[in-house]
């Protein structure tokens, strides 16, 4: 039994668009430890939802797997044949969606829907599915007299819970949850994050979280992966990547980042420019156009992911001097003198 | 407004390309083509027919030519009962059902677009109306309708017009009051408001160019659905015996037993040329579907 | 309870249409040129013959009073008598209305059955050679004139095969019984074959192209998506998933489809001599037969209204979003 | 342009620019055809508001959805009519407001759209879409493009000569949102309403949009109502917030009071909910029910009692009214 429960390795998916291709994921490559909340954090398109929905191998009718490996349980998942792969689904990796509105079936009831899992793919009997229905709502919080509505029935937080059920039905390894809360109000948003940490210790399981929002991984996550233009820039032990980030890129979110434990005065800074087209990414460092402390290697040579501290890796040119360009980057003028 | 005018080609190439013909699309390229040919035939259809489609004929040995088959006596689609020239009535044919097609659809287009853009932008006790007025339209049984119509006025190619415009507006006006509805909850349209645009600009400027080719997408339907009914009411005998139609001559074949007669080159012809017509139409549409919502995907 | 409430007050708008659609006929029938009479009056009848005709139809009151007679009349189902046959109209469309019904409902059975197996094959063949060639051919299907149809189906099947009779309900002199004993017997059914069918390949393109079109569109919700994550059967993901709910509109549109239906049958009913409302209409108004006419157009309208109704309240009932709102 | 209009925030009056008295934006739910999809009802989305805002003044409007915040900048715009109430603008209701009137009061009011992307009509250029507002004031033709220049230049759009002839899609967001805080400044107006102008944005690019819009407001002397659901980002801009829950005021005071010591219980539960980019923080339970508020179902009294962990009797019979508790106000039986 490795440490690791998941361990993804250059892993590549591209998108067939027009007679072209977006390669979105670019080889990208972390590790999900046993009993661990991973985040894996970035803007839009910068693929954190891809890697998700490729670890599950269902992918949009457009979208590849091109390279690389996923390796789970030590298994590479990505070249086993698809009738072991299904296999594993939910019994072993499980999915939250964002919108548990669009995810739950309109026509069946919550207790069909958690049935259909149970006895289909878990094999229960009447009963027991019954009962295991019973407990998984108790698990998570709702009475089970709702079992029998319909998801739209259901608010927003109450049908998120119900994804967390659903997701926790056969006790997987691995739980996949992409923006589990963003399209939630900040009370809910922080009530589910509070059950879906409580549950994860209680199960020992790992989680994933794919999110656009540090402060989400701030909260819930052990360890976090920062994404950018279809690359990890940045992995490591949450505490550490957000505290002493040595990537310009988690760097510069910091600052742009308002902050209510922080000072009343002061003064954000936006990272200027826009992360660029995937269609014709820029050579080199993808960040580079935007990052002020870039140098000449740094739009020639893409910068490997490196192990700068033991467990914290950065693709950076830069990496070895991260102490001195944190604290550059922490002065705004570094940003509008870049501009 | 005038600035924005300067950069573009003129109202006309702008409406013509706000249109968005779905060239693209190999079956509506198809019906474009069906619609040209047809268009052509009506227009030169004096020039094409060989004979006029009301004319006795009589062969050279001065007998009455009827019921001759394709081909003999040089009558390429044969002659009817009573003498006359089949290909030649196809010929005319096409015209009364492009004026018929296209009047009628032009009207359904033109009500239903105004009905759908007043109920669906001002709301209120105007949609309310207007809506009412559409279940009305939708309880009212459009071929029985046209029947007691054509009964009452005088026989004549614009009954169908007419009931068309009065009945089946009620289609494309609930269609485009929900597309308004749509577009009316988008913020540049909000927008607009905020910034003192009037109702009549919001409408004209923001409004209208967007649910033009849906419009057009109704019409073509609806010169389908007046083609087709025409064809009904004629084969019914509320025709124009005045105007050869296609209907008027499947009623003519049917009433002179050419069924019995197994006479397929009299009535499979007219049939054909109302398939052709019609679903040049749908195949239009079906391009514009594609690519007004192209979620459908193909 | 606040469904109880909905229904009716849809019902009562469409109460309220119902009412404008009578209000409309009554004026076409009375305001259209020409003396309603003038067909039924032998040129010898004297003028008070005349006029006694005129006062035993009602025709000689002011035209609000007409209209007031019309709708208590009407509410008592009370139609009037026709001219031609001299007997109630009620009585006359009622015995029709089973034989346009048995037709409607037998085409329309025919047709959502097929329309919804082919249209969800042809969804889950999506982009393949057979999808690209039956879509123009269900769009060409759409694009006949029913009568047409039926006159190619007549002249192949009847007069040169001679599978099938050419017209009626029953072969000539054969009684029967009873209307059952009719309806069920072979006879009946040759004859309700070809007429059916006509009808039904001309209505299955609808549920056809609606049942694709849904399937398609539900195929790419995030509940089908879902569904294959937790590693569903495709058959589970496909049928019990993507059909259940690209079903939900096909369904509401049959009603839909019997109202329209029931219009369209106005001709192929002609063609095959269906002794049906359609025909009966047409032979009215040929005749100048205007009671009878009213009372036909008045009978399709009511069941056109009560489809629309149907459609809407079998769209509340099916969907879980409604009737557990 | 500026320079015309620069003005010291201190030109602080007694009367207050804009006032809502009571406000209220009740809606009927469903109509009879509607009514099949579901029940019919009347959600209060505005219930009974007030609050005055002085000339040069920024208010945060904070809440979670659903709570009427951005019904109340609607009515501010009139793209909406209050059901009841009154909201004055320098002294005049603007419900009676049509032909010229409106359209000068559409010149001094303005608002700045949530998704940039749906704000500008896609078919148009930037160069039209920020001449409908000049075209509407009756600005000539030719001064135009001038104006067009200079508001892109305001919102710190580089180059903006070359945005012009562009199409929306051709724009980034924080780009677009530029674009859109143009077309609402390019009349001078005096009042500014921004409903949730970032929250479409991505991290790093927010910042630059909200940096310009408080430079503006600053540099033109604004008047401004934020509306967000995050403290976080309220407090960056606004001195003073008002938070909502189910479309009535709970607490309005100064920002930093609010961010420090809540008073109202929603208000202590807002507040320890929002997000914090910082490993350590505080991982207790928030002071508030599970539960969501149900705006078609609200509670009697109290609008917020089923969630308040201090609810008692008097909750449940009586509306709290919003009393002044030392600076700020507080609508809560408690104080």
């Amino acid at each position: 039994m490795t440490a690791n429960l998941l361990s993804v390795r250059d892993l590549k998916v591209s998108y067939r668009v027009g007679n072209g291709h977006i390669d979105a994921v670019d080889g990208a490559s972390f590790d999900v430890p046993r009993g661990s909340i991973v985040g894996l954090v970035g803007e839009s398109g910068c693929g954190k939802t891809t890697v998700a929905r490729a670890l599950t191998r269902v992918i949009a009718d457009n979208a590849r797997i091109t390279g690389g490996q996923i390796l789970f349980d030590g298994k590479d998942i990505a070249a086993i044949p698809e009738r072991q792969m299904n296999a594993l689904r939910w019994r072993d990796i499980a999915f939250i969606p964002q919108s548990a509105m669009n995810s739950l079936d309109p026509v069946y009831t919550v207790e069909y829907q958690l049935n259909e899992v149970l006895r289909r793919r878990g094999g229960l009997s009447a009963r027991e599915a019954r009962m295991r229905c019973e407990s998984l709502f108790e698990m998570v919080g709702i009475e089970k007299g709702r079992l029998r509505d319909y998801p739209h029935q259901f608010s927003g937080g109450m049908r998120q819970r119900v994804a967390i059920a659903l997701a926790l039905a056969l006790n997987p390894k691995l739980v996949i949850a992409d923006e589990p809360v963003t399209a939630l109000d900040v009370i809910v948003q922080r009530q589910i994050l509070d059950q879906l940490r409580e549950l994860q210790t209680m199960l020992g399981i790992s989680v994933i979280l794919v999110t656009h929002d540090i402060s989400v991984v701030a909260y819930i996550c052990d360890r976090t992966v920062v994404m950018y233009a279809g690359r990890v820039a940045e992995a490591g032990p949450m505490a550490g990547v957000l505290t002493r980030p040595a990537h310009p890129y988690t760097m510069g979110l910091r600052n742009a980042f308002p902050d209510l434990a922080g000072a009343a005065s002061g003064t954000l800074t936006p990272i200027d420019g826009a992360p660029p087209n995937l269609a014709e990414p820029p050579p080199g460092c993808r960040f580079a156009p935007r990052c002020p402390f870039s140098i000449e290697v740094c739009s020639t040579e893409s910068p490997p992911l490196a192990e700068i501290v033991p467990d914290h890796r950065v693709a950076c040119h830069r990496a070895s001097e991260a102490p001195v360009l944190r604290e550059i980057a922490a002065r705004t003028e570094t940003w509008l003198a870049h501009a | 407004m005038h600035d924005l005018a300067l950069q573009k080609p003129g109202l006309v190439g702008r409406m013509f390309r706000s249109l968005k013909l779905p060239l693209s699309d190999p079956f509506a390229v198809f019906g474009l083509a069906v619609y040209a040919t047809f268009l052509l035939t009506a227009i030169f259809a004096d020039a094409i027919a060989p004979y006029d489609p009301t004319e006795i004929l009589y062969t050279p040995e001065y007998e009455l030519a009827s019921d001759l088959r394709p081909g003999e006596q040089g009558f390429i689609l044969g002659t009817t009962s009573l003498g006359r020239d089949i290909f030649s009535q196809i010929v005319y044919g096409t015209r009364s059902a492009l004026i018929i097609g296209i009047t009628a659809a032009f009207m359904v287009a033109l009500i239903g677009s105004v009905v759908g853009l007043v109920s669906g932008y001002f709301g209120g006790w105007v949609d309310a109306v207007l809506m009412r007025l559409a279940d009305i339209a939708f309880g009212i049984p459009f071929l029985p309708f046209v029947i007691v119509l054509a009964a009452f006025l005088e026989p004549s190619i614009w009954n169908v017009v007419l009931a068309m415009a009065l009945v089946l507006w009620r289609d494309t006006g609930r269609v485009i009051r929900s597309q308004v509805l749509t577009l009316r909850s988008r913020g540049y349209v909000d927008a607009a408001r905020v910034c003192g645009s009037s109702d009549l600009k919001i409408i004209l400027r923001h409004i209208a160019p967007n649910i033009l080719p849906l419009s057009f997408l109704y019409g073509s339907i609806a010169i389908g659905w007046a083609i087709l009914t025409e064809a009904s009411i004629s084969f019914l005998g509320f025709g124009d015996p005045q105007s050869i139609s296609w209907g008027y001559m499947l009623q003519d074949a049917f009433a002179s037993q050419a069924l019995a007669k197994q006479a397929y080159y009299w009535f499979v012809p007219p049939g054909i040329c109302i398939i052709l017509v019609v679903s040049a139409g749908f195949f239009i549409t079906r391009g514009y579907e594609n690519l007004l919502f192209p979620k459908l995907g193909r | 309870m606040s469904h109880l409430k909905a229904v009716a007050s849809r019902t009562l708008q469409l109460a309220l249409v119902l009412w404008a659609v009578v209000t409309i006929l009554f004026l076409m029938f009375r305001l259209m040129p020409g003396n309603p009479m003038a067909a039924y009056i032998d040129p010898t009848f004297t003028v008070e013959q005349q006029q006694a005709l005129m006062a035993q139809f009602g025709l000689d009151k002011p035209l609000w009073e007409q209209y007031f007679i019309y709708l208590g009349n009407l509410l008592q189902g009370e139609l009037g008598q026709s001219f031609r046959y001299r007997e109630p109209v009620a009585e006359r469309i009622f015995a029709l209305l089973p034989n346009t019904l048995i037709l409607t409902f037998s085409s329309l059975f025919v047709a959502y059955a097929f329309g919804i197996l082919a249209g969800a094959y042809l969804a889950w063949r999506r982009g393949s050679a057979v999808e690209n060639a039956a879509i123009p051919l269900v769009l060409m299907t759409r694009a006949m004139p029913e009568f047409w149809l039926g006159m190619v189906l007549l002249a192949v099947f009847s007069f040169w095969l001679g599978w099938f009779p050419a017209g009626g309900t029953r072969p000539a002199g054969a009684d029967y019984d009873s209307l059952w004993a009719l309806y069920t017997s072979r006879d009946f059914l040759s004859y309700l074959a070809l007429p059916a069918l006509t009808l039904a390949i001309y209505s299955q393109g609808l549920p056809l192209l609606l049942m694709r079109s849904n399937m398609l569109d539900v195929m790419k919700e995030d509940f089908v998506t879902m569904a294959r994550i937790k590693g569903l059967s495709n058959w589970t993901v496909v049928v019990r998933h993507a059909a259940r709910n690209a079903l939900l509109p096909v369904m509401t549109s049959f009603a839909i489809a019997v109202g329209y239906q029931l219009q369209g049958n106005v001709v192929v009913e002609s063609i095959f001599s269906w002794p049906g409302l359609g025909r009966e209409l047409v032979n009215a108004v040929s005749a100048s037969d205007y009671p009878l006419a009213q009372g036909a157009f008045l009978m399709i309208a009511v069941v056109v209204i009560l489809m629309n109704l149907i459609a809407d309240m079998l769209y509340a009932l099916l969907d879980p979003r409604i009737s557990h709102a | 342009m500026a320079g015309t209009r620069m003005r010291s925030a201190v030109t602080y009056s007694n009367e207050p620019l804009v006032s809502l008295r009571s406000a209220e934006l009740h809606y009927r739910v469903g109509g009879a055809l509607s009514a099949l999809r579901g029940r019919s009802s009347v959600v209060k989305a505005v219930d009974g508001v007030s609050f005055d805002i002085h000339r040069g003044e920024s208010v945060g409007l904070l809440g979670e959805s659903g709570c009427g915040k951005s019904s109340i900048g609607r009515l501010l715009m009139k793209l909406e009519d209050a059901t009841g109430g009154e909201i004055v603008f320098a002294g005049e209701p603007i419900s009676g407001l049509r032909g010229a009137a409106l359209k000068c009061y559409r010149a001094k009011a303005q608002l700045i759209f949530q998704n940039p992307f749906d704000a500008v009509n896609p078919r148009f250029t930037i160069r039209a879409t920020l001449a409908e507002p000049l075209e509407n004031a009756g600005i000539p033709a030719g001064e135009r493009e001038a104006r067009i220049i200079a508001a892109l230049e305001l919102v710190r759009l580089p180059q903006p000569a070359q945005f012009l002839d562009r199409y929306p899609h051709q724009l980034s967001g924080g780009q677009l949102q530029r674009v859109v805080m143009a077309r609402a400044l390019i009349l001078q107006p005096d009042f500014v309403v921004a409903d949730e102008p970032v929250s479409m944005l991505d991290v790093s690019v927010r910042a630059g949009v909200l940096n310009v819009f408080r430079d503006v407001r600053d540099r033109l002397g604004l008047t401004a109502i934020y509306i967000s659901h995050d403290l976080a980002l309220v407090r960056y801009v606004c001195e003073r917030t008002i938070v909502m829950y189910l479309g009535r005021i709970m607490e309005d005071g100064p920002t930093e009071d609010i961010v420090h010591e809540p008073l109202h219980p929603y208000a202590k539960a807002l507040v320890a909910a929002v997000p914090v980019p910082h490993p350590d923080q505080s991982h207790d339970p928030l002071p508030i029910g599970r539960g969501a508020p149900d705006p078609r179902n609200p509670p009697s009294g109290c609008v917020f009692r089923d969630r308040c962990p201090r609810a008692f009797d008097r909750c449940a019979s009586e509306v709290p009214q919003l009393r002044q508790i030392g600076t700020r106000k507080v609508a809560c039986h408690l104080f």
